[in-house]
């Protein structure tokens, strides 16, 4: 049962990615795009720790730690780029 | 002895180049040297040669090339050296009065003095290979020696055409005596000459023998290359007497002479060389009659008689040699003194044009009677020495076999150019003592110093004494020459003044009378001073040199149009053209696949799609930096996915890191490429694009699904065992393959600092500047502050379990940079670096010391550089923890990292608008 | 004390973070722990402005669950309306009037408007003491922004003085 | 016991997957820029916090209990709310015109 | 001798490098120390590795104590001593040169300087294509700071172009490598000649594209036509000591194509034998003439040079091409000439164009030129030298690449070689005449044109005596030259020696 | 999925090359990253693909390739993303500082003149 779940669970955030995958494409504002792709990553995390259950193995932990830390990286400096053009005042 | 005798002239320019411009009268004393001393050597080694037995040394130089100093002095080479020395003396003597205050002497005896060895070697020269050097050498020395005046723009241009045409030949004479060594099997000029027949048999003879003759012909100003000479008159005096009587043009029949057994003997010899000649021999004696330049007349007499000499050579009978050989000598005579007599005459009257000259025997009458003597000898006048040669070639073109043509070509070839011969001569005497003038001269011309005289009044004697005794003279020596290039061919022959009422002799006093109705002819049928020729020769040299520059420039600007698509382009094409050739003739059947895992399409979805979406938006490029983030992610996924974690964690967090940097760049870049106007430029690397994309697509197929024998088997059963770590990716990473891992930091460090050294100090104006002060972003910033800590202790744990679990150095540093970024981001360049200031480049070197001293360790072992150890170090309470050298070169790897991102993104974010100022 | 423990709690996260990373309680690791528990705070600090301060832990742990259950049962609602019609969803933005001044507080207070669904925390006003929010389904705006203040900014200034 | 946790770990797992599919259709539906921030920034990171959670049970039913995945919710709770705040702030500063007037 | 001495070469600048980085920037006196002292102990290593390579001996040093395939192994063989040899002789001129006032202008320099050099001695001593990969990105990096550091203007624009065309091609050649890897799955240089000879005829199409990407790579640093566009104008706006430098750079890509080619696809390589060699010989002299051609038009006296540093290169592609062990050695000896006289160039170049005060090193404009009699001597005889005129070592490489030449090519490269001889000859006096003699302008006033330096000068005269002795020790340099093409012609030496390596036994994991 | 994967790169290596042949020095770094990309899944491709068993060498498992991805391309990625990272970080200071002596970031450091040919 636990592996049909997971499966289910996979195909949603499958699915959830495509989502954002659409809105990172078909924008329109800049930030949308940022909030898609921002969100790309959040979903992956999930993915990583879904795949990690399914395959039975902890070895994208440090990925998903990695993701789940420093992910909104891109995203701050994206938004800042946005806000102020210069990213290092 | 020999060697000596070589080597005294470079001692002594090498000495003289040395001196200080002042030292005018050292100078000419040393200069003076040389050639006494060369004569007195000579001398000495003079009565081996006259035995026949000749003087030899040998002294290895480049023994894999066949290439030897090796030196020969037979009776050609003793003969040549003979004329090189004593003519080099007289010039020496004649120099030190004709050169003036502005002039440096010592430079002028050091050209002189290499010019003087340079000859000297080509003629003791006993290897091909030597020959050619020394040949060179001459091309080079007269170069600089034609260029002395070189404020002149005709010096410059003259001595540039004699280069050309002389260094052309020389080159032409490398490739031609390579191919004689060949044949022979040897560059010794005693196995080439011996060797004679079987060069005229090999398939290679006709190339041999046409780069020798252009060698030859380019040197001895024959035709058609014959209008480098004139032009050399540029030079001072001396040199003109010296190159263009004994030495210089002297050297191309020389080597006709000295290869005479290797290369004549051929119906091709025959007729091209004694055809050029001939030609030569027209030309030249034609155009002296037109010069209105002393030195102009005398230089296309030079022509002429080298023509005589090349003809002579060419006809190859025994007699045309030895009677060649004897025009050598005689031509250096009367020539060298007439180009002094020259001299002495522009020295004294400021001109040497002809139509500004006359009457000047009354002015200086003992120069005149001098030059009036050489003139005649000129010309063939019985009782000179001149008279003798030419009877002795009139002889031989009667003689001549083969083409009937060629018989009656050559025999009225040589009255023609007698009876020139005596109208020029006529007309430089005429023109320069005799008649009216001299005009609009400013001092009154008189007789030049005595010392500047007597090299004039030596050669003149020589003139005499040849001309009336031959037989006491000049017969030895003719013979000894003769011998060493006939061998014991040499033929019976009387140099006698008188040798009965015979043809040739009509055909000199034939020649001699008209010679002097043609000069009187034309003086009163034609304007003669009004006839101006322009040398046809050096117009197509300039037009031809300058078309050729021209037409380079033209076409290198035209090929490197600095167009950096261009150079890409052709790389990518060349790659295209490389990666698909050997498919031209092969075909690849693919192997199988594995199935697809159901995550795989989505991240195959999010790669294309983001990657299509870039190249789509690139003109937008925030955009495209954007969706190419979404490639980035997909790439680390699929890294994931496919078993890499290491590389997944490596690529999100540069990913992260490259994406702050380009935004810190976007800030001095438009936001927006402009559309490029050409489309078919965008089809046309479309095409190229997607030919690349399919071929790599279709190469990467073909080589994954092929089974793969690989090293890496070894790898993962040693890991452990042998390296101490169970993640064979960071194992290999810090030790099996450590050393590429020390160039990667290094590259790493090193960009870092040429990030610092291109933007220390530097101010770059920003696209577009948003105007009010910061917003102090509170709340993320509080965050971000928060997360530091945690952030550092994630990238240390990151980096202490990297040898057994996914992470180590690399991924580390990166994990304490990019939340450093962020504080930057958020605080500002001056608020973090006040208070975390580090000096960055010290600690990247600090990283890269760290490593490099971990893998020197190992020698005090006795290990090879970076060989990993391993030791369990027992600490109380807590057990044995392990301590690995593994991990402290991955300390360097971890400073290395941290420190060269931190710098870059650093320095990209302290630059400051012009005008700014810090902190601003 | 102060000086090994500039931010006791920070420390704490530290030493917590770092045997969850390790997943032991291997003596060593915990010495290690408690070691990078000192270190890394003291590093950070330098950045740091001053600590944030936690006056009453027990009130955060409460505060913190409550926030738990908001956000699992506004989401199911935000998660209505998001499937449900667009035209029924009014937005807005709303500035609400701070009292807290603490920046840790204020930070707090702005995470957790954003993590509860239905609003959103865009901006703090220059003067900081307003924040705007923006909501996803603005009915009342007074009313929202009674509950906000009443909900979260009260215990938070408790917890922030 | 274990039946009951297998299910229980089946319900967090449709659950976060559900909240998230939920978040990133918003973000692909809804038509405003505002409105979509919402979705991701909470339904999304709720998705994924059920989904750890269904992880660390599922550990802990296999015997191995990890409390790991609480750091991952950790550091996302922590940082989604900056991402969001900052999207917005920058959404306001590309469309100053939708951003309401400070406050007096 | 220490059997560390194959690795010394790579770890002492890389030493010198990382002091002068820890010493700090501040005090130029100190860098100039270390960098000369890094300098002369690297003349001294390579000397005394070229002595040991002269046995004949391929020393294979296990960097990391593990098998040659499957860690790094460093390989000194003649070859690479000839390359280590002429690296560091051309080395110490430049610093000094640099030392005469450049090096306070671009920082970093002698870090730099270091680096790069690290990263052709270790490019010239791996055994390894991917640690090869490494050190080339170890000396481009090192390069473009050299390149770029200090510098303004135009100098960035084609700092911009240089970068990102050899970022290209670091990128292709990963694509290589990793072809490479994936169908023979090593990376040693010796392992995979081995392999490589194994590869049946019909599956060796993918190996060959991966091979002609490779080709690729090496021609494009090595400026092979129709990939180098980019050099001229690159070398010609470089700081002297940094263009001089460069003079190797170009060698680099020969010896790169010289080492893969001759060993992983030489002679052992069964299907694969002899790949590059057809396609160099044909490009090679094509590039020559171009070159040539661009030297005659060349507008300045550095443009002049680095045209006749590309033509060197192109005429070491002839040389190999012709793939014999004489015409490779030929090209060897005419490498090190090249490199020497070319650097010589450079720096002359440089000493001119600070002399002439407004003309700069243009051969369009005229002005006075100071200390005539020095720099035109230097020039006459850097220009012989690089004109292939006799006696200097441009003579003894042309010629000795002359008689490599077998006859069957005989009748088309032999007017290629000379008559790009003579264009060369004709291009060099040109400028010399141009320069030296003809002089216009204002005489400059007394004290506006800087002084010669002493240290710049020395450089100069040292580089050209380096030049000088080559030909005069002209026949043991092209022996040993000559017994390294013999070694490379026939790898099976090389690839026996580095397989068979063993680790020293007994370190404990 | 090896044709998946080899897609993905030939996608990759088209758009780059596309990317690399404009005239503005930003498209040809983001045609180099996206080069980069592809390179570094080329590289790791050529271990050949292998799902969930990454190269971490366990008891109880024996340490071959059958029950573990090719190490050594992975290594060589690594190697290759970080040279990759530091030489675009270059490029990127290059191009502003190129852009601030001439202001364009056109390649060959001229704006293009109308008329100027393809």
């Amino acid at each position: 049962m636990i592996e049909t779940c997971l499966d289910i669970t996979l195909g949603l955030f499958a699915l959830a990615m495509l989502l954002n995958l659409f809105r990172l494409l078909r924008g329109p504002t800049l930030p949308d795009r940022i909030l898609a792709l921002d969100t790309l990553y959040v979903n992956t995390i999930a993915l990583l720790v879904l795949v990690g259950l399914r395959q039975g193995s902890t070895i994208h932990f440090e990925a998903a730690v990695v993701i789940a830390m420093l992910g909104f990286v891109g995203t701050v400096v994206l938004s800042k780029f946005v806000i102020r053009r210069d990213i290092i005042e | 002895m020999l060697e000596a005798l070589l080597a005294i002239p470079f001692v002594l320019a090498l000495a003289i180049g040395l001196l200080p411009r002042e030292r005018r009268r050292t100078a000419a004393w040393l200069a003076g040297l040389a050639p006494v001393a060369g004569l007195v050597l000579l001398a000495l080694l003079t009565p081996p040669v006259l035995s026949g037995e000749g003087v030899r040394s040998l002294t290895e130089w480049v023994p894999t090339l066949g290439l030897a100093v090796s030196l020969r002095l037979d009776g050609l080479a003793w003969m040549f050296a003979g004329l090189v020395l004593a003519i080099g003396g007289l010039i020496v003597l004649y120099a030190r009065y004709y050169l003036s205050e502005e002039d440096s002497m010592p430079r002028f005896f050091c050209f002189l003095l290499l010019f003087m060895g340079s000859m000297l070697g080509l003629v003791v020269a006993g290897n091909l290979i030597l020959m050619a050097v020394f040949w060179e050498l001459t091309s080079v020395s007269s170069f600089l020696l034609i260029g002395f005046w070189n404020h002149r723009s005709d010096a410059r241009e003259g001595a540039r055409m004699a280069l050309a045409i002389t260094g052309t030949g020389g080159l032409a004479l490398l490739g031609g005596v390579v191919l004689l060594g060949r044949i022979a099997g040897s560059y010794e000029l005693d196995v080439v000459l011996a060797a004679g027949p079987q060069i005229l048999a090999s398939p290679w003879y006709p190339a041999a023998l046409g780069l020798v003759l252009l060698a030859v012909f380019t040197k001895s100003a024959q035709f058609p290359f014959q209008f480098w000479l004139p032009h050399a008159m540029a030079a001072p005096t001396p040199v003109s007497a010296y190159l263009h009587s004994a030495t210089m043009v002297k050297a191309g029949v020389f080597l006709l002479a000295r290869l005479h057994p290797a290369l004549a003997g051929s119906d091709l010899f025959f007729y091209v060389v004694s055809g050029i000649g001939a030609v030569t021999l027209l030309v030249g004696s034609w155009h002296a009659i037109f010069q209105h330049d002393i030195k102009g007349l005398l230089a296309y007499s030079t022509i002429s008689h080298l023509g005589l000499i090349t003809l002579l050579f060419g006809l190859s009978t025994p007699m045309a040699v030895v009677a060649g050989l004897f025009h050598i000598i005689n031509h250096a005579t009367f020539k060298a003194s007439l180009f002094m007599a020259a001299g002495i005459i522009d020295h004294e009257t400021g001109t040497r044009d002809m139509r500004r000259l006359g009457g000047l025997f009354k002015l200086m009458p003992y120069t005149g009677a001098l030059a009036i003597i050489a003139s005649l000898a000129m010309a063939g006048v019985p009782l000179l020495n001149g008279f003798l040669s030419k009877e002795m070639f009139f002889t031989e073109a009667l003689e001549v076999e083969g083409h009937q043509f060629m018989r009656w070509g050559v025999a009225a070839a040589a009255v023609l150019a007698g009876a020139f011969g005596v109208a020029y001569s006529l007309r430089f005497v005429d023109d320069t003592f005799f008649g009216p003038g001299p005009l609009r001269i400013e001092t009154t011309p008189h007789e030049p110093p005595r010392w500047m005289r007597i090299p004039v009044e030596v050669l003149v004697v020589v003139c005499l004494a040849v001309g009336i005794v031959p037989a006491l003279t000049i017969a030895p020596v003719l013979h000894a020459a003769a011998t060493g290039v006939l061998g014991d061919d040499v033929p019976a022959y009387s140099l006698a003044i008188w040798h009965g009422l015979n043809v040739p002799l009509m055909m000199s006093l034939f020649g001699l009378a008209a010679g002097i109705a043609l000069y009187f002819g034309i003086k009163r049928l034609i304007d003669l001073y009004g006839i101006s020729y322009d040398s046809l020769g050096r117009r197509v040299f300039e037009w031809k040199t300058d078309r050729a520059i021209a037409w380079a420039g033209r076409l290198t600007a035209t090929l490197e149009n600095g167009s950096l698509q261009r150079y890409l382009g052709l790389m990518v094409l060349a790659a295209l053209v490389m990666g698909a050739t050997p498919f031209l003739a092969a075909s690849l059947s693919p192997g199988g696949s594995q199935p697809m895992p159901p995550l795989g399409w989505l991240v195959w979805a999010v790669g294309v799609a983001a990657t299509l979406a870039t190249v789509a938006l690139h003109r937008h490029r925030l955009l495209a930096l954007v969706v190419m983030g979404a490639v980035g992610l997909a790439v680390s996924l699929a890294f994931l996915l496919l078993s890499a974690p290491d590389l997944a964690l490596t690529q999100l967090l540069v990913e992260m890191v490259t994406i702050a940097l380009m935004l810190l760049a976007l800030n001095y870049l438009p936001e927006e490429s402009p559309v490029e106007r050409s489309r078919l430029r965008r089809w046309r690397d479309a095409a190229i694009a997607l030919a690349a994309g399919g071929g790599t697509a279709a190469l990467v197929h073909a080589a994954i699904t092929r089974p793969l024998d690989t090293v890496a088997t070894e790898m993962l059963a040693l890991s452990l065992p042998e390296g101490g770590g169970t993640n064979v990716v960071n194992v290999i990473l810090v030790d099996i393959r450590g050393f590429d891992t020390l160039g990667e930091i290094t590259v790493f460090g090193v960009a870092g600092l040429i990030v610092h050294a291109l933007l220390r100090h530097v101010r770059l104006r920003p696209e577009r500047v948003v105007d009010g002060t910061p917003d102090p972003l509170l709340i993320p910033n509080l965050v971000a502050r928060l997360l530091l800590p945690l952030a550092l202790a994630v990238s240390l744990y990151l980096f202490l379990r990297g040898h057994n679990l996914p992470g180590g150095g690399f991924i580390a540093g990166l994990v304490l940079a990019v939340p450093m970024l962020l504080q930057y981001v958020l605080s500002g360049t001056d608020y973090v670096e006040q208070r975390l200031g580090f000096d960055y480049p010290r600690v990247i070197g600090l990283g890269l010391a760290a490593a490099l001293l971990t893998g020197l360790g190992s020698w005090l072992l006795g290990y090879p550089y970076m060989t990993s150890h391993t030791d369990y170090v027992a600490v109380p309470l807590l057990g044995k923890l392990p301590l690995a050298s593994a991990m402290a070169f991955d300390t360097g790897v971890y400073l290395v990292v941290a420190a060269g991102t931190l710098l870059m993104l650093g320095m990209m974010g302290s630059v400051r608008a012009p005008g700014a100022r810090r902190g601003g | 004390m102060k000086a090994w423990f500039p931010a006791p709690l920070l420390s704490l996260a530290v030493f917590v973070v770092w045997l969850l990373l390790a997943a032991t309680l291997d003596p060593a690791h915990l010495l290690l722990a408690a070691v990078l528990a000192v270190l890394l705070p003291l590093a950070a600090q330098r950045l740091r402005g001053e600590s944030a301060g936690i006056r009453r832990p027990l009130l955060a742990v409460r505060l913190g669950l409550r926030v738990l259950g908001d956000i699992v049962m506004s989401n199911l609602e935000v998660a209505g309306r998001i499937l449900g019609r667009e035209s029924k969803i009014h937005p807005g933005f709303v500035w609400i009037p701070l009292e807290i001044t603490n920046p840790h507080g204020i930070a707090a207070l702005a995470g957790i408007i954003t993590m509860t669904p239905g609003t959103l925390s865009a901006e703090l006003a220059p003067d900081g003491r307003h924040l705007l929010v923006h909501c996803f389904h603005l009915d009342d705006a007074a009313a929202t922004i009674a509950q906000i203040k009443q909900r979260y900014e009260s215990p938070l200034r408790e917890i922030f003085p | 016991m274990s039946a009951l946790m297998e299910i229980l770990v089946c319900a967090m797992l449709l659950l976060g997957g559900g909240f998230a599919l939920v978040g990133s259709w918003g973000l692909a539906k809804l038509g405003d820029f505002y409105l979509r921030l919402h979705g991701p920034t909470k339904a999304s990171t709720l998705g994924v916090g059920g989904v750890l959670i269904a992880a660390m049970l599922w550990q802990l039913v296999q015997g191995q209990p990890s409390l790991r995945e609480l750091l991952i919710t950790l550091f996302l709770f922590m940082t989604a709310p900056v991402s969001a705040h900052l999207l917005a702030k920058a959404a306001l500063a590309l469309d100053p015109a939708s951003r309401p007037a400070d406050p007096k | 001798m220490s059997p560390h001495l194959v690795v010394a070469p790579i770890l002492l600048p890389l030493l010198a490098g990382l002091l002068l980085l820890v010493l700090g920037t501040r005090r130029v006196q100190v860098q100039r120390w270390i960098g000369t002292l890094a300098c002369l102990g690297g003349i001294a290593l390579a000397g005394a590795l070229a002595l040991q390579a002269d046995d004949g001996g391929t020393r294979v040093y296990l960097v990391g104590n593990w098998a040659a395939h499957l860690g790094i192994a460093l390989v000194a063989d003649r070859l690479a001593a000839i390359m280590l040899l002429a690296t560091a002789l051309l080395a110490l001129p430049c610093l000094v040169f640099a030392a005469g006032g450049w090096d306070r202008r671009a920082p970093h320099f002698h870090v730099f300087f270091q680096f790069q050099l690290m990263g052709l001695n270790g490019a010239f001593l791996t055994g390894d294509l991917f640690n090869l990969f490494v050190f080339f990105e170890v000396l481009l990096i090192a390069s473009y700071g050299l390149l770029l550091s200090g510098g303004r203007g135009l100098q960035m624009r084609s700092g911009l172009q240089y970068v990102a065309f050899n970022i290209t091609a670091s990128t292709l050649f990963l694509v290589a490598l990793g072809f490479i890897y994936g169908l023979t799955g090593a990376l040693n240089m010796a392992e995979l000649a081995h392999r490589v000879g194994q590869v049946p005829a019909a599956e060796a199409a993918p190996l060959k594209a991966a091979a002609g990407l490779l080709l690729v790579v090496f021609c494009a640093k090595a400026a092979l036509l129709p990939l180098y566009f980019w050099l001229p104008e690159t070398y010609a706006r470089s700081p002297a000591a940094v263009a001089a430098m460069f003079a190797i750079m170009t060698k680099l890509g020969v010896y790169a194509v010289l080492r893969v080619f001759s060993l992983v696809f030489g002679a052992e390589a069964g299907a694969l034998a002899g790949l590059a060699w057809p396609w160099l010989l044909p490009l090679g002299a094509a590039t020559l003439v171009l070159a040539t051609l661009g030297a005659l038009a060349a507008p300045s006296l550095r443009l002049l040079a680095a045209y006749l540093v590309l033509g060197s290169a192109a005429t070491l592609f002839i040389a190999l091409g012709l793939a014999s062990a004489d015409a490779v050695g030929a090209g060897l000896y005419y490498l090190v000439h090249s490199t020497l006289v070319g650097g010589a160039l450079f720096l002359l170049a440089d000493l001119v164009r600070k002399q002439r005060d407004n003309a700069g090193d243009s051969l369009r404009k005229f002005d006075r030129l100071g200390p005539k009699a020095l720099l035109g001597s230097l020039f006459l005889l850097a220009a012989l030298s690089v004109a292939g005129l006799p006696p200097l070592s441009g003579f003894i490489g042309k010629f000795s690449l002359l008689a490599a030449v077998p006859e069957a090519h005989v009748a088309w490269l032999w007017p290629v070689l000379l008559g790009t001889g003579v264009l060369t000859l004709i291009a060099l006096a040109g400028a010399g005449s141009h320069v030296f003699w003809r002089e216009g302008g204002e005489v400059p006033a007394a004290g506006r044109v800087p002084a010669l330096r002493r240290a710049e000068v020395g450089a100069t005269i040292a580089l050209l005596a380096l030049g000088v002795l080559l030909a005069v020790a002209g026949g043991p340099a092209l022996r040993y030259a000559q017994d390294a093409g013999a070694q490379l012609m026939s790898p099976a030496g090389y690839i026996e020696q580095v397989r068979g390596a063993l680790p020293r036994p007994g370190v404990s994991p | 999925m090896e044709l998946a994967l080899s897609s993905f790169i030939g996608v990759l290596v088209a758009g780059g090359v596309y990317l690399l042949l404009r005239a503005r020095s930003f498209d040809v770094i983001l045609g180099l990253t996206l080069l980069s990309y592809a390179v570094n899944l080329l590289i790791f491709s050529m271990g050949r693909l292998v799902v969930g068993k990454p190269p971490i060498v366990a008891e109880g498992l024996a340490p071959t390739l059958a029950n573990h991805a090719d190490p050594l391309p992975q290594a060589l990625v690594l190697t290759a993303i970080v040279i990759s990272f530091a030489m675009t970080a270059v490029l990127l200071v290059v191009a502003i500082r190129s852009r601030g002596e001439s202001r364009t970031d056109h390649v060959d450091g001229d704006e293009p003149r109308p008329g100027d040919g393809p």
